[in-house]
Parts: structure tokens; C-alpha cells; sequence
């Protein structure tokens, strides 16, 4: 029973990750793709976590290349398929 | 524990009083959801643990606040009240300071409740 | 691949946020895929973007007309928390008689209706996402 | 005491956020305590405060209209950026008949005017107090 | 040439910090006044910094009593004062 | 060092490109300002720094973002930007990288800027 986590602004990341258990996946949206360019973003989260980008947000903010290779660029199309795949979207 | 039970609809207040009215609409949609038969678990997360801080008076400010709304939970069959563990330690509380009484989980009870719950909405 | 159906829920307004928008694309994208939206519900700041006087500068989006223009193709209901409107003041003509307002503003396409309608849909849909501010 | 001039700047809208609130118990204790405000600009979100159709429940203080009487009081000035306030559809009627609309909904008391009046507060008053979301 | 930094939520401390010199004020407001009863939130500051926060926004939130001695809370007239005292006032 | 200057205003960008419109409106404001014969100083501060990251396409969402804006502001005299050295390190990148000349600050250079300055605005 998987939860996707959406979350789109950093300062949410706190409250997010005491609800987002390890076998839940997470999608950063809007505002906060700005977390995958993030030095120690990735090791805050439990392991185990798949973490996924908006592909056409990281891109408005030119941050597509910069993106983590532990980060998936999810098109729009991929976000919904995201959201049914897992039990519930739980977004901050 | 409660953390096991099954809601349709988990609500997680995670500001504190008086941030803008979103207590409020949450509140509002809690009461809602269980008139239409709804089961619903609240989760107080982070700041949202001062939500059920006593001694508050928001008339001080010309405010509404959310005190009477707490109260009707209860009448509207909603009794069912998580509070972050370390929120409350974060704000120097336990959950008998608190307005109503609540469970007090631990992450792995709090990611519990989430994965069993069929929706979720965030204040 | 099986049809599901979704209820958006929109919590965040226009210009303070990206709330409207992004609901915009994972509709277009939910329904290029196949999938049906059986509601989407503005509360708390999404109301505004029912605001019918709103003038985007003319080389800027105007998402009230986009999402207006996505609902008319699709037949989808487009459906605004009452109680929230009216205390942003977003109203449609009847309500404005009733409160002996000579304007009014809601946007045409946006209905208000009680908060019951978002937890109706979200008991019914397969799947509810919400976009908050 | 020397008389100080306070200009505020409120950005965040009601319900939203605290800043129309906050920036009058601030005006207030500041005239209370003999000091002038030059002006009170809306921007951003703050505009929002201006949208005369507003409708809150009975029971809950109506921030546009407190506003409304502490200006007539104290004749201040209630002025609203005119490129934000359009955005997000507040409007008076010549504007509203410039851009071919039929409703407007600017709050009595309140004026749209340009950002050019922000930095000329801020330029000649004592102090600058901003109130955001 | 100090400054009186005016905060009215957590999430935006982080920022204030980046500002916040020693010989500056702080000022809660708002929703912000929770900092005021969090175990670890003064000593985040530099040391030095006077802190303080609305009256009225702790007790609408029934947090006057368990504010911290070190943080003193204000009137809205003191608050008036406080913001003519310094040399200009940091918004947040 | 260019952050011994004083200013007018002192522009503090703190949000991330396109969060909202804030970013937007506060360079409009710094326009006028300029027009108004006010000295401004800008700071992009936290993860304000990457407003100036290159390579930004607001076209593929259909939103304005604010390039042309930031191009604009040499016409209009404001030349002094200044980022935060720590956001830098944060985000991996170096003055190098951002579409405009800035100087980098430590944190006792911004707080110079502040005390130095009239007025501060955050966006």
C-alpha cells in the first residue's frame, strides 16, 4: 500500500519526510525541483525511496542536466501513470 | 494500537494556529467527510501539535479559531486524533496537555496510518 | 490499459502559485492517456482562479480561459467550494442578490457548490490528486 | 515624541495569510501612539484585500471593511498596485470598461494607482513596514 | 545601523539567519510566535540578538506562559517602537 | 569589495524561478525604483541564486519567467548583484554559471549590505 508523495516547495521536505516511509516513492513538482540540484538532498531521504522530477519543471529552471543520475525525469504523461500505479498521491 | 485502524480519509494539520484559515478548511472538510459516512483520522504533524494547544483566545486578535470546531469532532463521530511524538517533544508537550485526547504515534505508526488510509489531504 | 477516473482538487490561487497550472497539465495529460476527470474542485485559495475579471497581461497565460477552454472540450465540471468563494469574493449573480451585491465575478463555467461535492468525488473516483499552493 | 510617518506595504491576501490583519493592528498602535501613516499600498497578493465583493461569515471580522473605517478615520491612503491588482481580477469600472468587461468589484476607499507610489513611500516616509504572506 | 528582522513563519528562518547580524532584532509575529516555545530555536541565533514577540499573537495561540524568559514578547505599540528604534525593519 | 555600498533598497530574492510571481514582481519593483533615481541593490539569497541559472526555459510551461528582465537591469543602472557564497556551494555552482556578473558574500558581507542600506524588501 504505496504512497506518492508530491511535494512542491522545499520547505515542506520536513513534515513530508516524517510520513514518507521507505517503500513510498516521491515526486518533486514545480518549486521544488530546485531540491534535485540540492547537495545533500538525496541522503535525508530513507533508503529505498524512488524519487522522481517533473522532466518540464527541471527544464523551465534549466536544471534538467544538472538533475542527480538517482533522480528520474518523469514526463507529464509519466506522473499520472505514476499516480495510479501507487495506492494513494499524498501532496504537501 | 488505533494506528492500525482504516480511514477513508486521513486529514494532517501541519501549521500552527491561526496560519492563514487552513485549520479551518480542514476542519471543515473533516466535518463534511463524516456526514457522508466517511471514516476520518486526523494526524497532527510538526507545528499542526499546536493546533490542540490549550489556553488559546484568538478573540484577541478578532479571530475565529478552530476551538469549537475541535470540540464537535466528537459529535460528528470523528475521535480519532494522531500527534507526532516529536513534535511533541519539539514543543516541550505531552498529549495530556492537549485539548482532546489523542494517540501519540511514532514515524512508523504515523507512515501506518498513511498506508492504510484510503485518501489524504494535508493543511 | 484500463480508463480510471480522477477528482482534482485545487487549493492554491493563481500568481501566488503554480497549483492551477499544474493541474492543467496532469488533466491535458490524464485525458491524453485515456483516463477520464470526473470533477475538479477549487477550495481554499484555488477559488480565485474562478475570478472572471482577471487581466493577465496579453502575452502572459490566462489560466481561467485555459482551464474554461479544457472544460469545454471535455465536458468537465468545474466546481468551487462555496463557502470559500463567497469569503474571497468570488460570486456568481444569484449569490450577489442574495448578499445585495450590484456586482459579481464568477467566471463562466465555474459552478459553486458545498465542499460535499469534493468528498463525494473523492470517495468515487480511483484516484484524487490535489494541487496545493 | 517625534511624530514619525510610517508607509506599509501589505503583500499577503486575507484568509491566505495574516498581513492585512497584522499591518492593521500595526497602523492602529502606530496612530494610537501619535504617529502619521502616508499611505498603505496593496501588492502582490495584498491586492486582494481590495475585492469589494467579499462575503465572510457573520461571525468573522471582515478585514476589508476595518480597513475601510480606519482610512475614513484617519483619511488615509488605500492604494492598490494596478498591474497586480488586474492579474488577479480587481477591478474598478473604468478599467473594467477599458478592458470590455461589465462587472468591476474595487473596494470604496481603495485607488488603483502605480508601483511608482511604493517607492515614493518608501523614498520619503521615516520607515517602511512590510506585511507578507 | 541595526535591523529589526520581522518574522511570521518558521519556514522562512533559515533565510532571516543569512541576515540576521548579532547587533540586529528579531521580532515574531504571526505564526512565527511558535518558534517562541521550540526547544531548540534560540540557539540558532547569533549571540547577542535581542528576540521578541507579539503579546497578542502568543496568547491567541495560548503560548504567552510557556514563551521563553530570553524571548521578551511586545505590545503592538512596543512593536511600533521597537520598528522606529532600528534603522529600518527586514520583512520576512 | 562593492558590498561597502549603500543603498536605497536592498532586493532580496529568496524563492527559486517561478515560484509563484514573486520574482517578477520583485524586479518590476526594482525597475521603478531605478526610474524613481534609487539606488538598488540586489541579493539572491538560499535557492534565490537560481533565479540566475542558465539555460532556463519558462516557454516549455507556458509561463514568462523574468531573462528579460534580468537582461534589462544594466539599462536601468542596477548592476550590483550580489549572491549568497553558501547557496552557491549548495546548488554546485560558481559565479561563472549565472547569467549575469554578480559578487559572491559571506555572511558578514550580506549583513553589511543590510546595515549600509535604507530600505529591504523580500521577495
Amino acid at each position: 500500500m504505496a504512497s506518492l508523495h508530491q511535494l512542491n516547495a522545499q520547505h515542506k521536505l520536513a513534515n513530508c519526510l516524517k510520513l514518507l516511509a521507505k517503500t513510498d516513492s516521491l515526486v518533486l513538482i514545480e518549486a521544488a525541483v530546485a531540491l534535485a540540484v540540492q547537495a545533500d538532498f538525496l541522503q535525508q531521504l530513507p533508503q529505498g525511496v524512488s524519487v522522481f522530477a517533473l522532466s518540464s519543471d527541471l527544464q523551465a529552471r534549466g536544471l534538467l542536466n544538472n538533475c542527480s543520475p538517482a533522480i528520474q525525469p518523469l514526463s507529464d504523461a509519466e506522473w499520472v501513470a505514476a499516480s495510479l500505479e501507487a495506492d494513494r498521491v499524498c501532496s504537501w | 494500537m488505533k494506528a492500525s485502524n482504516s480511514f477513508d480519509l486521513l486529514v494532517v494539520f501541519t501549521q500552527p494556529p491561526l496560519t492563514a484559515s487552513l485549520a479551518k478548511e480542514g476542519l471543515d472538510l473533516s466535518l463534511v467527510n463524516s456526514t457522508f459516512e466517511q471514516q476520518t483520522g486526523l494526524i497532527f504533524l510538526g507545528a499542526g501539535v499546536l493546533q490542540l494547544h490549550p489556553n488559546q483566545q484568538p478573540d484577541i486578535l478578532a479571530l475565529k479559531g478552530t476551538q469549537a470546531m475541535l470540540q464537535a469532532l466528537g459529535l460528528y463521530d470523528i475521535n480519532q486524533l494522531f500527534v507526532d511524538e516529536q513534535a511533541l517533544l519539539d514543543y516541550s508537550l505531552t498529549t495530556a496537555d492537549l485539548l482532546l485526547p489523542t494517540e501519540s504515534c511514532n514515524p512508523l505508526q504515523l507512515q501506518k496510518l498513511l498506508a492504510t488510509s484510503r485518501n489524504v489531504l494535508t493543511f | 490499459m484500463k480508463t480510471k477516473t480522477f477528482v482534482l482538487n485545487v487549493t492554491g490561487a493563481p500568481y501566488a502559485s503554480l497549483a492551477p497550472l499544474s493541474a492543467l497539465r496532469f488533466a491535458k495529460a490524464a485525458l491524453a492517456t485515456g483516463h477520464k476527470i470526473q470533477r475538479v474542485f477549487f477550495y481554499q485559495e484555488g477559488v480565485t482562479l474562478a475570478n472572471g475579471l482577471s487581466c493577465p497581461p496579453q502575452d502572459e497565460i490566462n489560466l481561467t480561459k485555459e482551464w474554461q477552454k479544457l472544460a469545454a472540450e471535455h465536458q468537465l465540471e468545474l466546481a468551487v467550494c462555496v463557502a470559500a468563494a463567497l469569503k474571497r469574493g468570488i460570486i456568481d449573480a444569484k449569490e450577489a442578490a442574495r448578499y445585495g451585491l450590484e456586482q459579481h465575478n464568477l467566471a463562466e463555467g465555474f459552478v459553486l457548490t458545498g465542499l460535499g461535492q469534493l468528498v463525494d468525488g473523492m470517495a468515487n473516483a480511483d484516484r484524487t490528486v490535489t494541487f496545493n499552493s
